[in-house]
């Protein structure tokens, strides 16, 4: 998929993601209406109080799996660009670790794209949070 | 043969180091890696999922591994 | 529904919309995702090409039936904030009419809430829209 | 009765101006209007849809009409 190169936008970063540089790489004129989807890191998670997240990422891997997953967005859903952007490190509430940006003709295959490429993103992209608590910290989604 | 074997995420935590070096028979594929760590480590047995990458795409239990390989332990993944 | 007010920022306004402002009146420490639909002037329609679009709007009514959607949102969808800013006057190819930000403490509510807050506004609030092309002009879907 | 509308999009374009004053026998209700709009403009037949605002909220066929309201012709919106 080549040709798919200059459709695609992958990050994999320490530093802050920006909301505005997505936006602008995914704009064309043909382009319709653009959805994005912006992860916040929360403040609790059932009922537990976090304090912060800290992220890693086997780095090499991620990106080619960004790359598939967003190929595959483009094919299944006719969308026009993609930006895919992923921060690692130590974030603390309410900072950004992932944004995705997709832009279409029509809106309808945007929002379904977005849902798709953060579904998948978070079931086979390699990239690990541990949630830091006042009186301890746990892998997310390690054991059932 | 030895295979050099990286860890992440909590089985960094298990191993207790990220970069490992596993003696493994001549021939061995990505079951039988599993299976010794297991073995090793009862701690595995906690994991909601274990696979393995080989070379950075995940590898089916059937793949064979060699020396050369990059061999990735994958724990359930929580990005976004 | 005053309680909803703090949660809800309306905006109709003949300037250029913020992304950032967006996503910065939505933010909130208990936010897990946000989603955004921002549309943008498509340089064609039915393979006609499109020079600008001129939108304009019945100002108090467009304001209280946009206000009345996010209202139902946060209801139906249970979502946390959302701030909805639409732009009239002349837009040129590429420029943004309208931005649709909405934060929750899980995804699929945020998505289903965007979807369902530009479908609606589409279909209600009285706000128009007339395609300039090089030979003429034509009031969006205003005839069969 | 003469009943102040305002309209907006094509109807502008039909009426021939924002602000129209229009004649209307004492009682009429939205209904009434609007076939008095489609008698008198027969461009009105191509619309799509007509909606009547009656101070600032949609008004249904059976509202009625007086002197004070602010009535205000609403064809197909096209907003986002």
């Amino acid at each position: 998929m080549i040709m798919s190169e200059n459709h695609i936008n992958i990050l994999l970063t320490e530093e802050v993601l920006s909301l505005p540089n997505c936006q602008a790489f995914v704009e064309e004129p043909m382009v319709g209406g653009i959805v994005h989807f912006v992860g916040t890191v929360r403040n609790q998670t059932k009922g537990k109080t976090v304090e912060r997240l800290d992220f890693e990422a086997y780095k090499p891997m991620a990106i080619s799996e960004m790359t598939k997953i967003a190929q595959q967005a483009l094919e299944k859903f006719g969308v026009t660009k993609i930006a895919m952007h992923h921060r690692i490190g130590v974030l603390e509430i309410g900072e950004i670790p992932v944004i995705i940006a997709i832009s279409s003709p029509h809106r309808m295959a945007a929002f379904e794209a977005c849902q798709y490429c953060i579904d998948t993103l978070k079931e086979t992209v390699p990239i690990w949070k541990k949630e830091i608590f006042e009186d301890g910290e746990v892998w997310v989604s390690a054991t059932p | 043969m030895k295979v050099k074997v990286l860890c992440f995420g909590i089985t960094r935590d298990i191993l207790g180091a990220f970069e490992n070096t596993i003696e493994l028979p001549e021939g061995a594929n990505v079951l039988d890696l599993k299976n010794q760590l297991m073995q090793t480590y009862s701690d595995f047995h906690k994991l909601s999922s274990l696979q393995i990458a080989v070379n950075e795409e995940y590898g089916d239990d059937k793949q064979i591994l060699t020396e050369k390989d990059e061999v990735v332990l994958i724990p359930p993944v929580s990005g976004g």
